[in-house]
């Protein structure tokens, strides 16, 4: 690279001009139009949030109706098809979209010092194409037409003889949204963190968030196409007769939970990484000091994801596999413990030498440390296969679960949230509130699934709609639901508090927290288009490393919206792309494809024609449009030119 | 608050705005969603031995698939190389006219590609809803026919935009990534005929 | 366990079985057979293992967070240098990490080693009992070769105490899973691949279990019992069951029949001796025999019996057995026909 | 953006209402005690084809994919495939054709399943409840596609012998009510 004299920055009018190449569009349409990553972040975050209190709902009304023995508040029919759609709602609604595509979407450009993520239009049909599948759930259930055969949904009771109508159709093609969407966005994750950080961010200054959404998307890439695929496959055993599960003609029921499961373990770790993610940038923030154990956790997180892929047999240990394949699975599920306690041990390694601030986030910080480690020890009894014969399928394991999804995923999002949202509203949440939720919450969430061990122990299958008084299981059930009852004062108080934060709240600044990552190196809440100038980067922690007078890029075009690409590994400078502007056709092309996913549970046919407007408006997106600026292609020095 | 006083220490101005090859980002992209649908077939590949392990004949009940379509689509894709090459050579050169020659060679042979495959699929001697078998066999098949005909869709847009004057800057990358993605597309061919045309006859 | 220990460990379970009682025998922790003991202690070591390493992490959070507090609402300057601090954290972290794997590993070969035990249950000679899932219930055949010699039966299994016992599991219609926990963990019955399960009870009782895999309405109401008993009881039991049913002598009884034969009943159910002979149901051939109803729903009583004949809708929702709208003294005479069903 | 969300409600709450009959779940017919069955069969047989009953309307079994699915358990259970096949005919007759002996409407087979027919069909008077009745008849017209694809089961996990009742194409049924054709 070449290196001259200092460079002079332009001052005037940049940013006005800045302000209109990137500004958002408004109004009606605008909103079908925004392509920008803070909008759409801030969407993926508001609608899951949205599914987290419906699926809480349904909780609640599972609650109520297993209250007392032989409780008559839902039939079974209605049962099922309510714990049907919540685990699904959980799952594919709400944890994956607010933990991977909510927070990724927004922060990860941020964090990487860009102006937009890469693929915006990808990006913004992702969100479309998931409302369109979550809405598709929701009214199901609301017709009648509510899945309900578990949110693993087995075959063959899921199959077409034994679920008549079109209840599984819906999950299936409800899988099949929700997969397009996190598959898209990890692709425009992946390719943002791996094209667009900022100079001078290299792999090894690259901050823990960072690596672990590369490791997520990657593991969105590899694991969400084996749900596709199983789904897909369930669907044309219901619609088009064909035989995967069918078992007298050579189909097998197993295969259908080997290839959910090889999805569904790696999924656990797509939901709880980003947890560890946001513990990984909170701890240092409020410890006052760099994060101890980097390549550490950087590696703990690379194995996770690797290993991740390797233990999916043992939600099938019940199904009578041989012992040979049970051991390796044992063993492997028990090494999946040790990066993710490395982490733990790396956390506490930096509170332990650091200037702890106990604020809120970090108060949730220490929710997770404590209702984590709780349900990812209870994993360690379940990856002992014998134990796991016992208590498979039973309370234990649902108390399991929650302790890993509400411990790994729940509580670090409201950490994450009380961090964030000063970031994306500009405006302070109430410190009084939050600790009332926090306190609230704690003691009904464990109220709640800790009696469920118990219950599991007492042998209380998962998935009773009711039970008989003889089997004893009446007052922990009423202990749990009555759990219930502070969980849901906790989200009020949650709501309260984030609705008042936004008229009255005291206004945050770009650096409430005086944290170290890129995206307090912004207001708040950031521009359209989020620097001013493209920051350079001199350490991990890019705001506190930076150098006095925050080095900064020239050079990048403010008159289109411009990126600067840098390399996957050094980030040196290799070129500027102009990214695509605001456009409705990726909300057509959503319209399109959800029309044809769904006349396919319907029709056959459906994706034959349907695909007809889909290939319309994806021409629509993809036709070039307005005089695309001069390329220079080889006239011009090809180098950046550094100074220092 | 007053944002700090920035120094400019690096300028970009000088950089292209099109990179070709592994450096542009849609080729990155691209190398994701090959990524995806790759673990699609490699998933259904892998279900389709796990059947095999399910019964004693193989193929249960049929016999295997008729050999012939199957050999010569796989020379024509092989064959169709050619003018993806071509295209990804003369792609950065910006040349309009090589450009649309190239495009057309490669829809072309998309198009006598396609046909076949309705042969193919025509003499897989097995219905889809015979058995697991079936099933399998037309999934494998069709995830690659609608590859197939995906890309030739997508090679006939850029070929219409090839005959407007936007076929420049990024577009003239995209043509190399189109490219790109054919040779995904003749390597799924080719592991898919192998499953379905070898498998079937060899365990 | 001693008492003390289960106090502390399942304060719960300890403060329940105190004012409720126990849960009768269906509890993974109250193990009646060889291989729900094995699992039960493996449980504990694992158990005291896992709370151990809870104790100390959380201790050390604790101490962490507590020797580094700091004023939570006043700017503090970022740590520069942390080089000597890291040196020791890395010895720490390092040594907890090398326990960790130790103590995992010291759970993979205690679970490999109950895992050995568990399975390598087995006999030369044992009993055999087919267990065939249906929605929503059970149905257990004792088979020998001679056909005549095959016991079948529904939701009761009769198991003798002390021999290893070989249950062949299969399904008729969707996955369902076997599972008496006080006994054994569980086993899937998956349609289309049968598979063995060996089980062995000690202790002479009847103990509970439940089908644990999630098979649509009426997963709630399958249970199934096992009754443990001696040798001779077992032998006597099986000679019963072998008996076509009892003529009625009773002219109610024999108008009772009447009414099985000519209702809905003969199109489901099996009573040998009778021109009664479909699989669909249970066979109710020594239906008095029984102890529950209903896949362990209901006692077997006159009146249980009366409100599950005349409408098992209410009672499981879902199932497959309609409403039998019988005249009153119709159903009295069915109910005092199947009770003479011993 | 707010302006159109109570359209939006409203029009997810007029959805609501309407329901969705293809995924109603009846367990009990109501009332419980809908038919009191305490008729004395005088014989089995019982020629003629005078409907017996008329089907409740809206014919909640025909728009319900569980009872017809019902249906096609029961036509399994109480071997009504013993001479039917699975619709293909054998001792009995054909029911995936477009020939009904005795009429195509449901009234009409539910008469023949109650009555019983001459050469062979015995009568379920008494044996199989109004109810499951119906549902028989519901899927006994599936057979030959008089119902929508989106009612009709689909395969089950048996062996492949003809396409599933929701592939069926709509016959349009023939053959006169009455009329004793000679069976197979």
């Amino acid at each position: 690279m070449a290196i001259s004299e200092p460079i002079v920055i332009p001052q005037t009018g940049e940013q006005d001009r800045l302000s209109r190449t990137w500004a958002e569009p408004r109004g009606f349409w605008g909103w079908f139009t925004n392509v920008h990553h803070t909008a759409i972040g801030v969407r993926f975050m508001v609608t899951s949030f949205i599914f987290f209190l419906l699926g809480g709902v349904l909780a609640a009304l599972m609650r109520l109706q297993l209250a007392r023995p032989e409780n008559n508040v839902l039939g079974p029919d209605a049962y099922n098809q309510i714990f049907t759609v919540h685990g699904s709602t959980m799952i594919f609604l709400f944890a994956v979209p607010m933990m991977f595509q909510g927070f990724g979407v927004y922060l990860v450009p941020l964090v990487c010092g860009t102006r937009n993520i890469a693929f915006p239009r990808l990006n913004a049909f992702s969100y479309y194409i998931y409302v369109v599948g979550g809405g598709l759930l929701w009214v199901g259930l609301f017709l009648k037409i509510g899945a309900d055969a578990g949110w693993f949904a087995y075959v063959p009771l899921s199959g077409p003889q034994f679920t008549p109508g079109k209840r599984s159709d819906i999950w299936a093609q409800m899988i099949t949204f929700t997969e397009v969407s996190a598959l898209g966005v990890a692709v425009c994750i992946a390719t943002t963190i791996l094209r667009y950080r900022a100079p001078g961010m290299t792999l090894n200054r690259m901050p823990i968030i960072l690596w672990e959404k590369l490791t997520i998307a990657l593991m969105v890439i590899f694991a969400m196409p084996a749900v596709m695929v199983d789904s897909s496959m369930l669907l044309m055993d219901r619609t088009i007769n064909t035989q995967f599960f069918n078992p007298s003609v050579g189909g097998d029921a197993l295969l259908y939970q080997h290839l959910f499961w090889f999805f569904g373990h790696p999924e656990v770790y797509i939901i709880f990484l980003p947890g560890t993610a946001i513990i990984s940038t909170l701890v240092p923030a409020f410890s006052r000091r760099h994060i101890f154990g980097y390549l550490a956790i950087v590696s703990a997180v690379v194995a996770t994801g690797f290993l991740g892929f390797g233990v999916w047999v043992h939600h099938m240990f019940a199904t009578g596999i041989p012992q040979i394949s049970d051991s390796f699975f044992t063993a492997a599920s028990l090494m999946i413990v040790v990066p993710t306690a490395t982490q733990f041990y790396c956390w506490m390694a930096t509170i332990w030498h650091g200037r702890l601030q106990l604020r809120l986030p970090m108060l949730w910080a220490f929710g997770f440390f404590f209702e984590f480690l709780i349900g990812g020890l209870s994993g360690v009894m379940l990856a002992s296969v014998p134990v796991d014969w016992q208590v498979h399928d039973t309370f234990f394991i649902v108390a399991h679960f929650h302790y890993v999804l509400i411990g790994g995923a729940l509580f670090p999002m409201f950490a994450g949230l009380y961090y964030w949202i000063p970031k994306i509203t500009g405006r302070m949440m109430n410190d009084l509130l939050g600790k009332v939720h926090f306190w609230l919450f704690l003691i009904g969430f464990n109220m709640t699934f800790f009696t469920m061990h118990f219950l599991g122990l007492r042998g209380m299958p998962r998935r009773v709609y009711t039970y008989l008084p003889e089997m004893h299981w009446g007052t922990l059930n009423a202990i749990a639901t009555a759990g219930v009852a502070f969980m849901t004062a906790a989200v009020i108080v949650f709501l309260v508090n984030f609705f008042q934060s936004r008229k009255t709240g005291e206004l945050a600044g770009p650096n409430p927290w005086a944290a170290g990552t890129l995206e307090w190196g912004t207001s708040s809440p950031p521009p359209p288009y989020n620097f001013a100038e493209i920051p350079t980067v001199n350490g991990r922690e890019a705001v506190w490393d930076a150098e006095p007078d925050q080095p900064v890029v020239v050079g990048v075009r403010d008159d289109v919206p411009e990126v600067l690409v840098t390399h996957s590994m050094d980030s040196e400078p290799q070129y500027r792309e102009e990214l695509p502007g605001h456009s409705i056709w990726p909300f057509l092309t959503a319209i399109a494809v959800s029309i044809a996913f769904i006349w396919s549970i319907f029709s056959p046919w459906g994706i034959t024609y349907g695909a007809i407007p889909v290939v319309i408006t994806l021409i629509g997106w993809l036709w070039p449009r307005g005089s695309s600026p001069t390329p220079r292609l080889a006239e011009r020095p090809r180098e950046a030119t550094w100074s220092r | 608050m007053e944002p700090v006083r920035e120094r400019a220490v690096l300028d970009v101005s000088g950089l292209p705005e099109v990179m070709f090859g592994r450096s542009n980002t849609t080729w990155l992209g691209n190398v994701f969603y090959m990524m995806i649908e790759g673990t699609m077939f490699a998933l259904l590949i892998a279900s389709y031995f796990y059947y095999r392990t399910r019964v004693g004949s193989w193929p249960p009940g049929s016999s295997p698939p008729t050999l012939i379509w199957g050999v010569i689509n796989g020379i024509v894709f092989l064959l169709s190389i050619l003018p993806a090459r071509y295209a990804q050579k003369v792609a950065p050169t910006g040349d309009r006219g090589r450009i649309r020659l190239a495009l057309m060679g490669l829809a072309g042979f998309a198009i006598v590609s396609m046909i076949l495959r309705g042969f193919e699929l025509a003499n897989l001697n097995v219905g889809w809803q015979e058995s697991a078998y079936g099933s399998i066999v037309w999934s494998i098949l069709g995830l690659h026919t609608g590859h197939l005909i995906t890309e030739f869709i997508e090679t006939v847009v850029i070929l219409c935009v090839a005959f407007t004057d936007k076929m420049e800057g990024s577009r003239l990358a995209d043509v190399a990534i189109n490219s790109d993605y054919w040779y995904f597309v003749v390597i799924t061919a080719v592991l898919s005929d192998f499953v379905i045309y070898g498998a079937t006859r060899l365990l | 366990m001693s008492t003390l220990a289960r106090l502390l460990l399942d304060p719960g379970g300890a403060l329940l079985a105190m004012f409720q009682g126990e849960p009768g025998q269906h509890h993974i922790l109250h193990p009646a057979g060889p291989q729900a003991s094995n699992i039960e202690w493996l449980y504990w070591v694992i158990f005291w293992i896992v709370f151990v390493a809870f104790v100390l992490t959380i201790l050390g959070f604790a101490r962490a967070a507590a020797r580094s507090r700091t004023p939570a609402h006043e700017m503090v300057p970022v740590i520069k240098d942390t080089s000597e601090a890291d040196r020791r954290s890395t010895w720490a972290v390092g040594s907890a990490v090398l326990v960790t794997v130790l103590a995992l590993f010291a759970v993979l070969v205690m679970s490999m080693i109950t895992g050995k035990k568990v399975e390598g249950l087995t006999s030369k000679q044992p009993i055999t009992i087919q267990v065939t899932g249906h929605q929503w219930w059970w149905e257990v055949t004792y088979p020998d070769p001679q056909a005549d010699q095959t016991v079948t039966t529904a939701n009761e299994i009769h198991v003798p105490v002390g021999k290893p016992v070989v249950i062949l599991t299969n399904s008729a219609d969707v996955i369902h899973s076997f599972w008496p926990p006080s006994i054994n963990g569980k086993r899937d019955l998956i349609p289309g691949i049968g598979s063995a399960f060996w089980i062995q009870v000690d202790q002479p009782g009847v103990y509970h279990g439940q089908c644990a895999e999630f098979c649509g309405l009426q997963h709630a109401h399958m249970g199934f019992s096992i009754v443990a008993e001696h040798d001779d009881a077992f032998q006597a039991w099986k000679a019963q069951q072998l008996k076509p049913a009892k003529e009625p002598t009773d002219p109610e009884a024999v108008h009772g029949r009447e009414v099985f034969l000519t209702h809905a009943c003969i199109m489901c159910h099996t009573v040998r001796g009778t021109d009664a002979g479909s699989r669909v149901g249970p066979d109710l051939t020594h239906l008095a025999s029984r102890a529950m109803l209903a896949a362990e729903t209901l006692p077997n009583t006159r009146g249980a019996m009366a409100g599950w004949i005349v409408d098992p809708q209410r009672v499981k929702p879902g199932n497959q057995m309609p409403p039998n709208p019988l005249q009153p003294d119709d159903l009295q005479a069915l109910i005092t026909y199947l009770q003479t069903l011993q | 953006m707010r302006g159109y969300i109570p359209s939006v409600l409203l029009a997810a709450g007029l959805l609501i209402l309407a329901g969705c009959k293809r995924e109603a779940r009846e367990f009990r017919p109501s009332p419980p005690a809908s038919q009191v069955i305490n008729t004395v069969q005088v014989s089995g047989i019982n020629p003629g084809a005078n409907p017996v009953g008329a089907p409740p309307a809206p014919n909640y079994y025909e728009e319900s994919a569980y009872a017809v699915s019902q249906g096609k358990t029961l036509f399994q259970q109480y071997n009504c495939v013993g001479c039917h096949a699975n619709g293909g005919g054998g001792i009995g007759p054909p029911l995936m054709d477009n020939n009904w002996i005795y009429g195509a409407e449901p009234g009409n087979i539910y008469a023949t399943i109650l009555q019983g027919r001459p050469n062979g069909m015995p009568s379920f008077r008494n044996r199989i409840p109004e109810y499951q009745v119906w549902e028989i008849v519901a899927y006994v017209r599936s057979l030959s596609g008089l119902l929508p694809k989106d009612v009709a089961p689909s395969r089950s996990d048996q062996l492949y012998v003809k396409p599933p009742e929701q592939s069926m194409p709509k016959q349009t049924p023939t053959g006169v009510t009455g009329t004793t054709e000679t069976q197979p």
